[in-house]
């Protein structure tokens, strides 16, 4: 009987296998402590080094739906860091990102909201345009004749992020979120070379070999490869103690969350309106809401208090930044539009205001709880790696102590 | 070993420490501007002698200009050189610096004087700032300017070029004066159009948009200079926001080059190598014995491997990667394509070619053809097993393992470019037991290639490949041709690295490609 | 087999159906107003991850299906992108100066080029000679007239080997000589031997012997074909490292789409 | 016909590619604007022909339906969902302003009509599933087909699990040695490895270059 044999399963076994290596973690997300290599320290170091600076960071998405699962988590931990430290940015798109730019505009809007930055004097986004040599090489020669106006028709020169931004070297830092080994090596020949900027790149797990010697020769100052990368990043933001949002364990923020809400219920200025406001709510959130209020607010410690009063402070001062245009938007909002009466279709507005404040509080939350996805999802990449280099050697092990029998059997 | 910035930088940092002090304290501008209302005064005493020196652009298209001047010894960290140009007289240069002071706040003031200023002709200027960086707190070396070893392509591999900065004017920001009026309508405003016209004041006139009313506006745009045309360059220092230094005024002309001279290396090096390959083609078909080309486990075994797919009557399935018909890669591909049909035609099994490209399609439905009636089976050719399948690497390949599956491929080739798709279509050919065999020079898919197919033919075996096939003397002369080729570069790759050891460098930037 | 096919696809568009309502119930989904096309997106989507992982099992109906509805839209997409970033946004703009200027912009196609700003060089030439290149690529559909298409491919092949030719040697000839022949005794930055040089020779040494590996026209024995050997040691060492990284990318692409399954969808994981 | 059918591709590809390799050598304006003139030929040229490969998909499935051979359902299907995002694309409704422009008028591509619903509902999870497969199949290849049959297969495996091990944070809690080794493996062999390929993949390119410039290559021509 050969050893081996017990190997020779079907391979949807396997399949089974790794499909319940990789959920069975992620059902119970335990987040491990991600050492930082070199390559990522130094691209913190020289964001971190143009924000202190005053100096604007600019960032090229170009990855799409296909590859997000590895970088979208990177431009997230990396603005995050820029727009927790107050930095602002300029985000373009290229080849790559072509069908990726609802997500990009997505990403942005959720980490500025997390951070209270606004489009325009923060941050913009500078819509998909073809050409790849062609459009680095432009860059570096001027951005607003490249670049007229951003995904919103608004000239670059009227956006407060660009008004002082001539050109690719007048940025602190450059970081490419990218999938291929030419785009590497373009940015680095036409953008890099001639003008000596900082660069960094994030790109997928397997171009990571391929760029070993631009990092060697010091071309590149600061590589994310793959999610690991966007881990180690995200490690980084948590020792510093950036992430804000990770002071507030989720419970809280779900009870700050429901006690905000509360108090809108109760408060007299919405008194009728917030029966309409209650019925546009989902049963289960009803449910819980009716919890916080029985077990109430006092329960609570001290400290989550404190860190309650400043989440509650943050959500009110954006009640009044939100615009109008965003009001439309607002899904729920229709529905309690509708139930309006005619008396009280003027204040409408107001509520809507409110609900776009819960549902963007709402948000923050879960974008708190998945703070670390990359770090999340190294759980279960780290149980179905090691599975699998067990699987590994033992099949080797197997097939050499098979080899030697044979050898031996031939012998005799 | 003449350059030690760091000691300059420290020397010039006690030397300097009244300028020194200004950016360490907090109160200084980050950036030194120049003052308002500075001229340029262009009397003797004030030449400080910069040493400013302007050339054309060697070996370019005639829209650019070198500048250079020497590096002083005592530089502050904080040092900025101020460029001056302009494309007219050289004399003119000192109403420039009045103009580029011009604030948005003086626009209005600045009609007024239109009528005032001196009479002199369209002149522009650039500001480029060349060590705008503050260095951080406490570290002694200043900050890098460009020097002329930055520029190898036109200064060579000098030593002495580190005592000299360059810089090169492909674009400069330019500040036009733009003057809004109502040129149609209004008999007054045409008359001061008429004379500001004449004196060429302005550099724009533009007709009134809605709502505005006449003005005077700084615009800034960005030119290139134009060839065969003169400019004219000054040079200050400022330090601190102190004029430290100032230039005699220096001229050029760009022009138009006819051979890239920096490129000479390259142009050596591509003779060299065509010579020597196309030489040894060209005596392997005149003289075609004693060729001899190692054995590639990967051939041997296709003979092997279509003879068993004959056996068992399963189909034999090839697959072109993504790659078109600009790599060559592909028209290897495309030659084993044509060699390996031959023999299925002899043997008389079904042959799927699946295709990414169109191009590469068509190539290889002629090729195929072909193949078949040499073999004297044109019948058993059908444009049909030669298609297109998409042009959507991820549909092609869900298509492609799709057939695999379902036709119970018993032999696979794999040969191109590949992309991720390489994995999911050899994995489920491993699961249909179909002998692989691969070959591609896309360096990431190759280990994929190698755990999953029966023989891999690995990046440069690929192209050997269609040579070893057809055996053809020219082929195989080009072949041994490339491998003289590969031998001469090591030999001088040993040679260099000896050289460079022991500290010369002249050999090896003989092979150094001089720009990017 | 056919009627098989037909229950399959038919049993789980039902138990998509139920599940999905279930989902909707109990408010893990969002149905918004009478119609939501978002919401019924996220379903769709789900179901499609859903048939195309069903291949892991064995090629089936539900595979076929997702594979076929891919393969036609993406074809159209591809036609619809080229149409709209080619013809619509190049071709036509360039061939307006015939609207506006008439035959002056065949006769004189410069002089109208440079005065209707233009990008192009030669005015209308500039479509009409490649757009008579590309109609005699598709002599190919006909036999009889195929050899026609050689002449636009001659030029475009031509044309591209001419380029391909010095910037192959200049970007992976002369570049890698450079990087290669490196002082191979004293580190760059302390000029003393170091780690870093043992490393650099190492290197060194495997440039080298992959080098010898693929020559062609001397038979691997004796000593060269033990320095071939030690060459193919390298390759498999960088390939195994490939290998390695590859694998956490890949995983990681299956983790987005497990996520979006159990948590954009079904909202289990959190 | 011989001339047209044989030496005028030949010496049209010669004379094509000594404009080329000219046009790298000569930094002259006129070889600029040469160049930019080729770029707008070859879009157009890729434009004008994108029919080509699509008439070649369709016929293989329309012949499909038209026998009723095995499966033609699906090639209906694929028909179905062609026509469907083509009239979609033809109709080219925006959201933005809520009218129908037609093909001959810029489409805006953030526009919510059926292609995009098609596109996020089906293309996209789909392609993404396909790549994402990859994880399954690279972990099968490696638990099945993963074996040290030979000193060289070894050296792979060896290779490959000390990368693998490397890239998970867990290695790191082991120890920090297997970390900085994957690291090691990664910029100094793999480097040599990928230089020594770049120097051979020029020269088999270049040499394979040049025999299509001379005509003794001529498989673009799809044989004689």
């Amino acid at each position: 009987m050969k050893l081996e044999s017990i190997f020779d399963v079907d391979r949807r076994f396997v399949f089974v296998g790794i499909f319940l290596a990789l959920l069975i973690p992620m059902l119970v997300p335990y987040p491990l402590p991600c050492k930082p290599n070199k390559d990522v320290e130094n691209m913190y170091i020289g964001i971190d080094d143009a924000i202190s600076r005053g100096k604007k960071i600019f960032l090229s998405f170009e990855y799409d739906p296909t590859g997000a699962a590895e970088q979208e988590p990177m431009a997230r931990a990396v603005m995050r860091h820029i727009f927790s430290r107050g930095g602002k940015a300029v985000i373009m798109c290229k080849s790559g990102g072509q069908q990726g730019q609802e997500m990009h505009q997505q990403l942005l809007a959720d980490c500025a909201q997390e951070y209270g930055r606004s489009y325009g004097a923060d941050y913009c986004y500078l819509p998909y345009k073809p050409g790849s040599t062609n459009l680095v090489i432009n860059l570096g020669q001027s951005l607003r004749s490249t670049w007229p106006q951003d995904v919103g028709g608004t000239d670059l020169a009227d956006l407060e992020v660009t008004r002082d931004v001539q050109r690719l070297a007048d940025f602190g830092y450059v970081m490419i979120i990218c999938s291929s080994l030419t785009t590497v090596v373009d940015w680095l020949t036409y953008g890099q070379g001639p003008y000596n900027l900082n660069m960094g790149f994030g790109v997928l797990g397997n171009v990571t070999p391929d760029v070993a010697n631009y990092t060697n020769s010091g071309q590149i100052k600061g590589l994310l490869g793959g999610l690991i990368g966007a881990a180690q990043y995200e490690q980084i933001l948590l020792d510093k103690g950036i992430n804000l949002m990770r002071r507030f364990s989720p419970a809280d923020l779900a009870s700050a969350h429901m006690v905000s809400f509360c108090s809108r219920l109760s408060d007299p200025e919405a008194d009728g309106l917030g029966r309409y406001v209650w019925d546009a709510l989902s049963p289960a959130t009803q449910a819980a809401v009716r919890d916080v209020i029985k077990e109430g607010y006092d329960n609570l410690n001290a400290a989550a208090k404190t860190d309650i009063a400043a989440a509650l402070n943050r959500v009110i001062m954006r009640t009044d930044v939100i615009p109008d245009a965003e009001l439309s938007k607002a899904k729920p909002g229709h529905q309690v539009a509708s139930l309006l009466d005619g008396q009280l279709k003027e204040r409408a507005p107001q509520i809507l205001r409110r609900l776009i404040v819960e549902k963007e509080f709402g948000k923050a939350l879960v974008a708190a709880q998945s703070a670390g996805q990359a770090m999340t999802w190294m759980t279960p990449q780290s149980i179905a790696h090691v599975v699998l280099i067990v699987a590994i050697l033992f099949g080797n092990a197997c097939y050499l102590y098979d080899r030697a029998r044979r050898k031996k059997h031939s012998q005799i | 070993m003449n350059r030690h910035p760091g000691f300059i930088a420290a020397l010039s940092l006690v030397l300097m420490l009244p300028a020194a002090r200004s950016w360490a304290d907090p109160s200084a501008p980050a950036d030194a501007k120049p003052l308002p209302g500075t001229t340029y005064d262009l009397s003797a005493e004030s030449l400080t002698g910069l040493g400013l020196q302007a050339m054309d652009k060697p070996n370019d298209n005639g829209t650019g200009i070198m500048l250079t001047w020497p590096r002083q010894g005592w530089e502050a960290p904080n040092a900025l050189y101020q460029v001056l140009m302009g494309d007219d007289l050289a004399e003119r240069l000192d109403a420039l610096v009045d103009l580029k002071v011009i604030d948005a706040a003086r626009r209005d003031e600045l009609l007024g004087q239109l009528g005032a200023g001196p009479g002199q002709k369209r002149l522009f200027w650039v500001q480029e700032t060349l060590a705008s960086e503050r260095p951080k707190e406490g570290s002694a070396v200043a900050p890098p300017m460009p020097l002329r070893s930055d520029y190898p392509a036109v200064f060579g591999f000098k030593k002495e070029n580190d005592g000299y900065h360059a810089i090169e004017m492909i674009k400069f920001k330019r500040d036009d004066l733009v003057l809004h009026i109502d040129r149609e309508t209004n008999d007054e405003t045409r008359k001061l159009v008429k004379e500001v016209e004449a004196r060429g004041l302005v550099n724009q006139i533009v007709p009134l948009g809605e709502g505005e009313t006449t003005k005077v506006d700084l615009k800034q745009f960005s030119d290139a200079p134009k060839h065969d045309r003169t400019y004219y360059f000054a040079l200050q220092r400022v330090e601190a926001g102190v004029v430290t230094g100032r230039s005699e005024i220096a001229s050029a002309v760009p022009k138009d080059n006819w051979f890239a001279w920096h490129k000479l290396n390259l142009l050596i090096a591509m003779f060299v190598l065509g010579i020597i390959i196309m030489a040894f083609a060209w005596i392997a078909r005149r003289n075609p014995t004693g060729l001899f080309i190692r054995r590639i486990g990967g051939l041997e075994a296709v003979d092997e491997a279509l003879g068993r797919a004959a056996e068992m009557g399963k189909p034999v399935f090839f697959c072109h990667g993504p790659g078109d018909l600009s790599a060559v890669v592909t028209i290897s591909a495309i030659n084993l394509l044509g060699k390996i049909a031959e023999r299925v035609g002899e043997y008389g099994i079904r042959m799927k070619v699946t295709c990414l490209d169109y191009l590469v399609m068509q190539v290889s439905q002629e090729m195929v053809r072909d193949a078949y009636t040499r073999v004297g089976r044109p019948d058993a050719y059908n444009d049909d097993d030669v298609f297109f399948v998409t042009g959507d690497t991820f549909a092609y390949s869900a298509a492609v393992s799709g057939m695999m599956m379902r036709e119970k491929a018993g032999t696979a080739f794999f040969f191109g470019r590949f992309g991720s798709e390489s994995l999911l279509l050899s994995e489920t050919g491993a699961v249909t037991k179909a002998i692989q065999i691969a070959g591609t020079d896309s360096f990431n898919q190759i280990p994929f290639f190698i755990t999953t197919c029966d023989y891999t033919l690995i990046a440069e075996e690929m192209y050997a490949a269609s040579a070893y096939l057809s055996r053809e003397p020219r082929l195989v002369g080009a072949v041994k041709g490339q491998d003289v080729v590969k031998a001469i570069m090591m030999t001088i790759i040993v040679v260099g690295a000896v050289l460079v050891t022991f500290g010369f460098m002249g050999f090896a930037h003989l092979f150094w490609p001089l720009t990017n | 087999m056919k009627k098989n096919d037909l229950l399959l696809i038919g049993g789980f568009a039902l138990v998509m159906a139920v599940i999905n309502i279930v989902l909707v119930a109990t408010h893990r989904l969002h149905w918004v107003g009478r119609f939501d096309p978002k919401t019924l997106g996220t379903m769709v989507a789900a179901a499609i991850t859903i048939a195309v992982m069903s291949q892991l099992y064995k090629d089936n109906a539900l595979f076929k299906l997702a594979e076929h509805m891919l393969v036609g839209s993406a074809l159209a997409y591809g036609l619809m992108v080229t149409w709209y970033a080619m013809w619509v946004t190049e071709i036509i703009p360039a061939l307006s100066p015939l609207k506006t200027y008439g035959w002056q912009a065949v006769v004189h196609p410069m002089k109208i080029a440079e005065a209707a700003n233009k990008p192009q060089l030669l005015g209308v030439w500039s479509i009409f000679l490649p757009a008579v290149l590309g109609l005699m690529m598709y002599t190919r559909l006909n036999k009889k007239y195929a050899w026609i298409s050689r002449i636009p491919f001659a030029i475009m092949i031509g044309f591209g080997v001419g380029l391909a030719i010095p910037n192959e040697i200049q970007a992976n000839l002369l570049k890698q000589l450079q990087a290669t022949m490196v002082d191979l005794w004293h580190d760059p930055m302390t000029h003393q031997y170091s780690w870093n040089v043992l490393f650099a020779q190492i290197a060194f040494v495997g440039v080298m012997a992959t080098l010898v590996y693929f020559f062609f026209s001397v038979e691997h024995k004796g000593a060269f074909g033990a320095v071939s050997r030690v060459g193919v040691w390298f390759l498999m060492i960088a390939f195994g490292a490939s290998f390695g990284y590859t694998v956490q990318g890949r995983l990681s692409l299956l983790l987005g789409r497990i996520n979006y399954l159990f948590h954009d969808w079904l909202a289990i994981v959190r | 016909m011989r001339f047209f059918k044989f030496y005028l591709p030949i010496s049209l590809a010669f004379a094509m590619a000594i404009l080329g390799i000219t046009s790298v050598f000569v930094p002259h304006h006129y070889s600029d604007n040469f160049q930019k003139e080729t770029v707008v030929w070859f879009r157009v040229l890729g434009g004008v022909t994108m029919f080509i490969g699509a008439y070649s998909l369709l016929k293989v499935h329309f012949n499909r339906i038209r026998r009723q051979q095995k499966g033609w359902g699906y090639s209906a299907l694929l028909y179905a969902f062609f026509i469907t995002v083509i009239t979609c694309a033809i109709v080219n409704y925006d959201t933005a302003t809520g009218k129908s422009k037609g093909p001959l008028e810029a489409r805006n591509m953030a526009t919510k009509d059926g292609v995009n619903w098609i596109f996020n509902a089906i293309q996209r999870p789909a392609s993404a599933t396909q790549y994402s497969l990859l994880g399954f199949f690279i972990c099968s290849a490696a638990y099945r087909t993963f074996r040290a049959k030979t000193v060289e297969a070894a050296v792979l495996l060896v290779a490959a699990l000390i990368v693998m091990l490397g890239q998970v944070p867990l290695s790191a809690t082991i120890s920090g040695a297997i970390p900085w080794m994957s690291n090691w493996l990664l910029n100094w062999p793999n480097m040599a490895v990928k230089r020594a390929i770049l120097f051979g993949i020029c020269v088999g390119s270049v040499g394979t270059s040049l025999r299509v410039m001379f005509g003794i290559e001529r498989s673009y021509m799809g044989g004689d």
